[in-house]
């Protein structure tokens, strides 16, 4: 780490701008919020450091539709000044986004892009620092058959890519322990969740595994709750975060299993947790770590002198970086090294808080 | 919405008439002994026969087995007490009611059960009891529509501006100014039809009517909301009417007008034929005075 | 008897030409000019229009338009579909009087049609090329049009807006939710339109939005042109007698079956061609985009605009789709939150106040206008 | 499609397929009223609900009530429905009315076309959503938990709990009520004649002004009460809520006939209990779809609903 | 005077419908308004009904000025309405249409007194008690809303030509009823096209051309006018 006496250095490497890509308005602007909070966290901390507002945050709000993300793709590059970018936060805006990134040659880092064919595309500038959905699925259904050995599961998403993906893979997982399976609404498409519910409980499910985000999920589990249901919640990294137990109620939400390609942040210890609490007054939520991480990436890179995109792009693909969630190294195709893919079950607790529940296999 | 009602179909079906367009249930016509088509329908002497017709709303028979005839040029005259079934009759003939039972042949073809718009291309027009325009349409866009019905202008040719469509635009606008000026209400041509005066609307619905090019026209109480001076100038159109070569059924409370204009009558009470003939029969038919007109005709 | 009454044609337009030379304003002085200044200003209009890219340059006023969270020819060229759609709806809507709130429904068969013929994503296979789909797209959005109007040429007003919600509804379900359809996983690699520039550089490519707007723009203009010869036509006046009542229009001897179905197919023509153009320059697509809030978005627009005006449906089409995207990336001063996220709510409140003060629309039909200015003074009764 | 699951869970869903359409039945009022006297779809009912569902809220976090605090004593939870009942209805009260004073009055004497006051409606609609959208941040609302479902009798794997029928028979005793309201009376008499010649209604001493204000204050009033259950069933709320269930409600209003009261009590409970089925037999993610497959299929055979249009017309 | 138009001005628009009309009813007249078509008569019973609001000038009605009230209220105060087109409501039965005449009223044997009345004035009304109003026929809606206008017991009935698309029969009928309710003690306020009757039974009259009064005096009087008869009387 560059020592932040040395104002040379400093201004030299400054003058920059990072980007933040992702939903910030818009029915899932929750998810887009966690990530760009984690992002503006780093480099509040670097620009501390350095005393002076050396890197500024770009903000670009894409409300997470495909639609609207052409535009606004368009209107970073046209910024010369921004070099980097955190972002797209899901996968369909990345379909249409990363195309213009691509052209323009500025290098992204997705903290949370989860769809396995993205790195299908031959992007050059185009990297992701977690898992696809292929490692995560394996991994929670792994969870329900061997740590929770659950005989009946009950499987249902909500036909987000994300989510029916992750969905498919766990069914695939889970074999002949799968009794039923159902598709809701998309998140902001339905509150009622009555239906579900009944084939649910009629199942004999012990185990429901849900593939989409946490709003939805807390829905369903509080009306399971409310039907009597004493079966267990299980679902991906979409619902972990401390709105499902908002949704669902504490009690209700308690004993919640998420499974995450990440690490606990509090296992790489520092005072990331603490610190975003402190700042944004709300506690970090999905993702939050991973994009606090690829923003520090990409500062480490740009301390080392790395100041157009195509060194800092030429940095990421080379460099391996240890940050609080996980070690971080990119294959040639933007997938995240295989070797440093780490899945974890958390576990919801009677605060509503996320607890490491332990590292689950991913295969 | 401040409009004066107008009495629409749709309504009327609240109780249990069938208006053709939602005839759902297989609305057969039966013919009760119709008629054979005679000779002189055949040469076009006849140009309407209604035939038989009953026409039942639940419990209410508003025409039971009327029959008559139209001869080609001549004007008729349809008159009876109020509810006689008068206005159900024009329904029947222009398709906006299906007949319980009987015929209605018009040029010597069945016209039951056709299209509304077919039978107005066919050559009958009408007008309305309680008016009905197209209320925000100009008095000269109003006509056109009635003008449009011979037109052939597709949508494409409309959408690609061919000959056709200039042509038939010209003719069709030229012709519905003069029928305007005709009815006497040319001065108001761009005026939207809601914001003319009762009398006014029913001068242009005559026009609209008469737009179609008819070869019957049926005026249902044309000189309502008409003073005698104006009555005395529509009898004369009326005349004028006739003298182009279109039949008229008229429809008309005002006995000095149905006298003075009419060849030949019928006479219903509550949906029965009770007389047929001259003015000058009619008017001396007792059974026509006890019904209709009290005190013989007030003269004035 | 025409030949009767025509002894002096007289050629008696005056009243007409009259009503219209009343009103005043802009439109009242655009009225009155010849056939020849008239045509110039629109040619010069269309020019600028050419132009407004370029808007930004324009000292001063220039800054205050463009775009700012948004890249300014993006943000044109979804100006230019929604105006499209706009003036698709209106030929639904302000023509016929056929109250759709599922408009976006054809929008979204053209471009899945697009998608489903053109992308590797497809089960088709087929990776046509994008123009190539064109065609196709219209004319599968055209044949959903009439599958719509089919069914519902006996329904009334508003139960036609409930069906055709519905309509929508289920068009967007069975793209969520069919494998075919790929549901939000949606169609990635939809090719663009084709075309090379001079060094060889490819027209219509992913980083600039410019050409897609000059595009979009073109076909507008052959829609306003084919749109305003069916207006003032017969076709155009039957519309307008089946939206003032339908029975006697028929009894005047309008088609009003065949009348009401050309309005839905054209409008599902229109609306189909908008949905090809967003998947010629988007290049993915899925589900997520064919929300009802689309639909009633745009009646939003053609009303605001006003109803059964050419020239009011662009406007409102074009203030649907600019005013959110201009809100984007302004501060607000209290709170100092991107005003963004109010764009729907301060929508909601512009909205309001425009339909209040101009009940008619912005540009209001000729014929509305009149109508509502003798209107509006015979208010009900002071209360 | 899965026959097997329909039958097996057939009474389970019979009685949650009730439940909601009690609740959408009596949302579905509200459209019906308005549109049987001003022939306008009040868009903006769907935001008239959800204020509904918020107001209960507060009025319940104002106890000290959020959803993880314990279920209160059997007289207190009586005494916080009714509470909660009060607030609803009185936010839904005003804001229909308040909808009604600044959206629709001043169109209205401006002679506006109809189509101006959609517009307006949608605006409105938009406008309150959205702000509480901004308000609430997006995020749900939790219930506090109140009512501790417990089944009240059990048929085979039918299990019909105290809230369930709380919430039905709530639903028809107001339908019943305001049936009756607007058949026998004299106001009820008032609404029908606006709707059917507001200027002949004029003639005939009747304050239009009043009896629209009346007809949205009702409309409000149901709502208000849709909202307490919906809350109390569904357990969260969110700033779209009202929009989500609106277009059900309003499609039940249609499928019975809009404008009939009668008629969006069976299209709600029909619409209830369809999606119920339909979810069961095709999957959730067609329920939606079902219920517009159902209302057009119902149109073409009657094309005015089920029961027909009648407020504005024939006899209510 | 139990009625008093002051200079009244009426806009449609940019269409001025009245230009200044002045005149009044007493107490117990009959007061007939003739003219040709669009001459302003339905316009000025809708100005003294309150369906249109007048731009200028003043509208008293028994010593109170009502130029600003509301419509409804006006009933309330004595003002009835038979309108021009008879604007029934289509939906309610003939017997609803009745009772709606009495809206404003209370008093529930007075007004199924009234109703016994109407229905002995127009026994087809009687006959289709449960008939919607829509589906009757022209000359029987001209007598439902004549008759309903009866039922709120006005201190003034304005009739918008009563007699239109009645029968011959009727027509004697209508204006024999007019007369029989003003002696009863209603006043009425009568626009007809059917001059001659109209004038034979009013107490006065006022001749209306484009807006303006143009002619006033007793009925007898215009009915012996040589243009009045020229103009509305036809050559008889
Ligand atoms: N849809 C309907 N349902 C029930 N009865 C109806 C319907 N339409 C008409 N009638 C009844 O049928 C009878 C005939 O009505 P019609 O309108 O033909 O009379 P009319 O001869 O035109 O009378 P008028 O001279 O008063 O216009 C009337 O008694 C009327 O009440
Ligand atoms: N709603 C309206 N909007 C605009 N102009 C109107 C409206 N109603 C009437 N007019 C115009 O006002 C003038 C007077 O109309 P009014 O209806 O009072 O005439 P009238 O004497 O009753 O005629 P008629 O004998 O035809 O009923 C006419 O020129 C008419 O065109
Ligand atoms: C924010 C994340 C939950 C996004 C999700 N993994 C996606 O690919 O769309
Ligand atoms: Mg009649
Ligand atoms: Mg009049």
């Amino acid at each position: 780490n560059s020592d932040s006496g040395s104002d040379d250095t400093a201004s030299g490497n400054c003058g920059y701008k990072l980007a933040f890509f992702g939903a910030l308005t818009g029915p899932a602007a929750n998810l887009g919020v966690n990530i760009e909070q984690g992002f503006e966290l780093a480099i509040n901390q670097y620009n501390e450091k350095k005393g002076s507002d050396c890197i500024t945050v770009a903000k670009f709000d894409s409300q997470g539709d495909p639609g609207v993300a052409p535009g606004v793709a368009r209107n970073l590059v046209a910024d010369k000044k921004i070099i980097g970018i955190v972002g797209p936060a899901f996968s369909g805006e990345s379909e249409a986004a990363d195309p213009i990134f691509e052209q323009a040659g500025v290098p992204s880092i997705s903290p949370s892009a989860t769809r396995v064919s993205l790195s299908a595309n031959g992007w050059k500038t185009w990297h992701r620092a977690v898992a696809n959905d292929d490692a995560q699925g394996p991994a929670a259904g792994n969870y329900i058959k061997n740590v929770m050995k659950a005989e009946k599961v009950f499987v249902a998403d909500d036909q987000s890519a994300y989510g029916a993906g992750l969905a498919e893979v766990v069914k695939k997982t889970l074999g002949t322990a799968v009794v039923a399976t159902d598709k809701t609404e998309a998140d902001g498409k339905q509150t009622d969740f009555s239906a579900l519910v009944t084939k649910v409980v009629s199942s004999g499910a012990t185990a429901l595994f849900y593939g989409g985000y946490y709003q939805n999920a807390g829905l369903i589990r509080k009306a399971l709750t409310t039907a009597g249901w004493k079966g267990t919640l299980v679902g991906g990294d979409g619902m972990k975060d401390p709105g499902l137990a908002k949704a669902a109620g504490n009690a209700a939400a308690t004993g919640t299993i998420v499974t995450c390609p990440c690490s606990p942040p509090e296992k790489a210890g520092g005072t990331f947790v603490t610190d975003y609490k402190a700042k944004w007054n709300v506690d970090a939520g999905t993702y939050s770590d991973v994009a606090f991480d690829a923003a520090n990436f990409m500062l480490q890179g740009i301390d080392a002198g790395n100041t157009t995109v195509e060194k800092l792009n030429t940095y990421l693909g080379a460099t391996e970086y240890k940050g609080i969630a996980n070690t971080y190294k990119f294959t040639p195709t933007g997938e995240l090294d295989p070797k440093f893919i780490k899945v974890w079950a958390f576990k919801f607790d009677a605060a509503g808080n996320t607890i490491a529940d332990q590292e689950v296999p991913a295969v | 919405m401040s409009e004066p009602h107008i009495e629409t179909p749709q309504e009327a079906d609240a109780a249990n008439a069938r208006p053709v367009d939602q005839a759902a249930p297989t609305g057969k016509t039966t013919a009760v002994a119709s008629t054979p088509v005679s000779d002189e329908e055949r040469s076009g002497e006849v140009l309407l026969v209604v035939d038989n017709v009953t026409l039942r709303f639940g419990g209410v028979v508003a025409l039971n087995e009327v029959s008559f005839s139209l001869r080609k040029g001549e004007i008729f005259g349809l008159i009876g007490p109020n509810g006689a079934g008068k206005t159900t009759c024009f329904n029947a003939m222009t398709g906006v009611y299906r007949p319980t039972s009987g015929g209605i042949r018009f040029q010597g073809e069945s016209i039951v059960g056709k299209k509304k718009h077919e039978i107005t291309r066919g050559g009958i027009a009408r007008t309305f009891q309680n008016v009905r325009l197209f209320p925000e349409m100009t008095a000269l866009e109003n006509v056109m529509v009635g003008a449009d019905a011979h037109h052939k202008t597709s949508v494409i040719s409309a959408l690609f501006r061919l000959p056709r469509f200039w042509r038939e635009e010209r003719s069709g606008r030229d012709r519905s100014l003069q029928l305007l000026r005709f009815v006497g209400i040319h001065e108001r041509a761009g005026e939207v039809a809601r914001n003319l005066s009762y009398g006014e609307q029913r001068r242009l619905e005559i026009a609209r009517a008469l737009a179609t090019n008819p070869t019957l026209l049926c005026l249902d109480e044309p000189a309502a909301g008409f003073n005698p001076a104006e009555k005395e100038d529509l009898l004369a159109l009326i005349r004028k009417i006739r003298d182009t070569g279109v039949t008229v059924l008229l429809i008309e409370h005002d006995m000095r007008l149905v006298m003075g204009v009419t060849d030949r009558i019928v006479v219903l009470e509550f949906g029965k034929k009770i007389a047929e003939g001259t003015p000058a029969e009619v008017r001396d038919n007792p059974a026509v005075i006890a019904a209709y007109l009290g005190v013989p005709t007030d003269a004035a | 008897m025409t030949e009767a009454t025509s002894s002096t044609p007289e050629q008696t337009p005056a009243p007409a030409k009259k009503a219209k030379s009343d009103s005043g304003g802009v439109r009242g002085w655009f009225g009155r000019q010849s056939p020849v200044v008239r045509g110039v200003l629109m040619v010069v209009f269309a020019a600028l229009a050419f132009l407004l890219p370029y808007v930004g340059e324009i000292p001063v006023i220039g800054p205050q338009i463009v775009t700012q969270g948004v890249d300014w020819p993006s943000a044109l060229f979804n100006m230019s579909y929604y105006v499209l759609l706009a003036l698709g709806l209106n030929v639904v809507v302000g023509f016929a009087g056929l109250l759709d709130l599922g408009y976006v429904g054809f929008f979204a068969v053209g471009a899945y049609t697009v998608a489903l013929l053109t992308s590797p994503d497809s089960v088709l296979r087929t990776e046509w090329g994008w123009l190539a789909a064109v065609p196709v797209g219209l004319a599968v959005a055209m044949v959903s049009g009439l599958i719509l109007g089919w069914p519902t040429l006996r329904l009334r007003g508003d139960y036609l807006a409930i069906v055709t919600l519905g309509f929508a509804e289920i068009i967007r379900i069975v793209a969520t939710s069919t494998e075919t359809l790929r549901g939000d996983r949606g169609f990635a690699d939809i090719p663009h339109p084709p075309g090379t520039l001079a060094d060889g550089k490819p027209m219509f490519g992913v980083a600039d939005a410019t050409p897609y707007y000059w595009l979009g723009l073109a076909v507008i203009i052959l829609v306003i042109l084919a749109v305003r010869n069916l207006d003032r036509s017969r076709v155009g006046r039957s519309w307008l007698a089946i939206r003032e009542d339908e029975e006697a229009a028929e009894i005047m001897g309008v088609r009003t079956i065949k009348y009401k179905l050309w309005a839905f197919a054209i409008g599902a023509f229109i609306g189909g061609l908008g949905g090809v153009m967003f998947a010629g320059e988007q290049g993915f697509m899925n589900s997520g985009t064919f929300v009802l809030q689309f639909s009633i978005l745009v009646l939003a627009g053609v009303v605001m605009g006003g109803a059964g005006n050419i020239a009011g449906a662009i406007l409102g089409g074009a203030l649907i789709s600019y005013i959110p995207d201009r809100l984007r990336g302004i501060e607000d001063p209290i709170w100092h939150t991107d005003l963004f996220g109010f764009r729907f709510a301060i929508f909601g409140a512009v909205i309001i106040a425009i339909m209040i003060f101009r009940p008619q629309g912005l540009i209001p039909s000729r014929r509305r206008a009149m109508e509502l200015k003798d209107r509006e003074k015979e208010v009900a009764p002071i209360e | 499609m899965n026959f097997s699951g329909l039958i097996q869970d057939f009474g389970p869903l019979t009685i949650t397929g009730l439940a909601q359409g009690a609740i959408i039945a009596l949302f579905a009022l509200g459209y019906t009223l308005v549109y049987g006297v001003l022939r306008l779809i009040n868009f903006a009912h769907s935001e008239v609900f959800l204020l509904g569902t918020f107001a209960c809220i507060w009025a319940w976090e104002l106890f000290g009530l959020d959803q993880n605090t314990a279920i209160p004593s059997v007289p207190a939870v009586i005494g916080l429905l009714v509470l909660g009942l009060v607030a609803a209805i009185v936010l839904s009260g005003v804001t229909a009315l308040g909808v009604e004073f600044i959206a629709y009055r001043p169109l209205r004497k401006r002679n506006a076309p109809p189509l101006a006051f959609l517009i307006t409606a949608i605006g409105a609609s938009l406008f309150i959503s959205e702000t509480m959208g901004v308000i609430t941040q997006r995020n749900i609302r939790a219930v506090p938990a109140l009512i501790h479902p417990r089944d009240v009798f059990v048929i085979g794997n039918m299990h019909v709990t105290n809230l369930q029928i709380l919430i039905i028979v709530l639903a028809l005793v107001m339908m019943f009520v305001l049936d009756r309201f607007i058949n026998s009376s004299r106001l009820g008499r008032g609404i029908r004649a606006v709707a059917q010649n507001p200027d002949s209604a004029a003639l005939m001493g009747v304050n239009k002004g009043r009896v629209i204000s009346l007809v949205f204050l009702l409309g409000g009033l149901m709502a208000g009460i849709a909202a307490v259950m919906y809350d109390l069933k569904v357990g969260v709320t969110r700033f779209d809520a009202g929009f989500l269930l609106g277009i059900e409600a309003f499609t039940a209003a249609v499928l019975g006939g809009i404008g009939n009261l009668r008629g969006a009590l069976v299209g709600g409970l029909l619409l209830g209990l369809l999606q119920n089925y339909a979810a069961s037999l095709f999957g959730t993610e067609w329920l939606h779809a079902a219920s517009f497959v159902l209302l057009v299929l119902i149109l073409l055979v009657r094309p005015t609903g089920l029961l027909g249009e009648s407020l504005g017309r024939a006899r209510a | 005077m139990l009625l008093e138009l002051q200079d009244v001005t009426l806009l449609y628009g940019r269409i001025q419908a009245l230009h200044g009309i002045s005149l009044n009813v007493g107490e117990g007249e009959i007061v007939a308004l003739i003219g040709a078509n669009g001459a302003g008569k339905s316009t000025t019973m809708r100005a003294i009904s309150g369906l249109r609001p007048v731009a200028q000038g003043s509208i008293k009605f028994d010593g109170e000025d009502i130029t600003k009230l509301r419509a409804d209220l006006r009933v309330v105060r004595g003002v009835s309405q038979s309108p021009e087109g008879r604007g029934i409501f289509p939906g309610m039965t003939v017997r609803e249409n009745l009772e709606m005449g009495a809206y404003t009223r209370r008093n529930r044997a007075e007004i199924n007194q009234d109703l016994d009345r109407a229905f002995s004035l127009f026994p087809r009304l009687k006959e289709r008690e449960k008939q919607v109003g829509g589906t009757m026929s022209g000359g029987e809606q001209q007598m439902l809303a004549v008759g309903r206008a009866l039922m709120s017991r006005p201190k003034l009935l304005l009739l918008d030509e009563p007699s239109m698309g009645l029968a011959p029969m009727l027509i004697q009928q209508i204006f024999d009823i007019i007369v029989e309710i003003n002696q009863q003690g209603t006043t009425v306020l009568l626009v007809e096209q059917n001059a001659q009757q109209a004038l034979s039974r009013a107490h006065r009259a006022y001749v209306l051309e484009t807006g303006r009064i143009v002619k006033t005096g007793t009925g007898a009087e215009l009915l012996t006018d040589p243009s009045v008869k020229d103009a509305y009387l036809g050559v008889a």
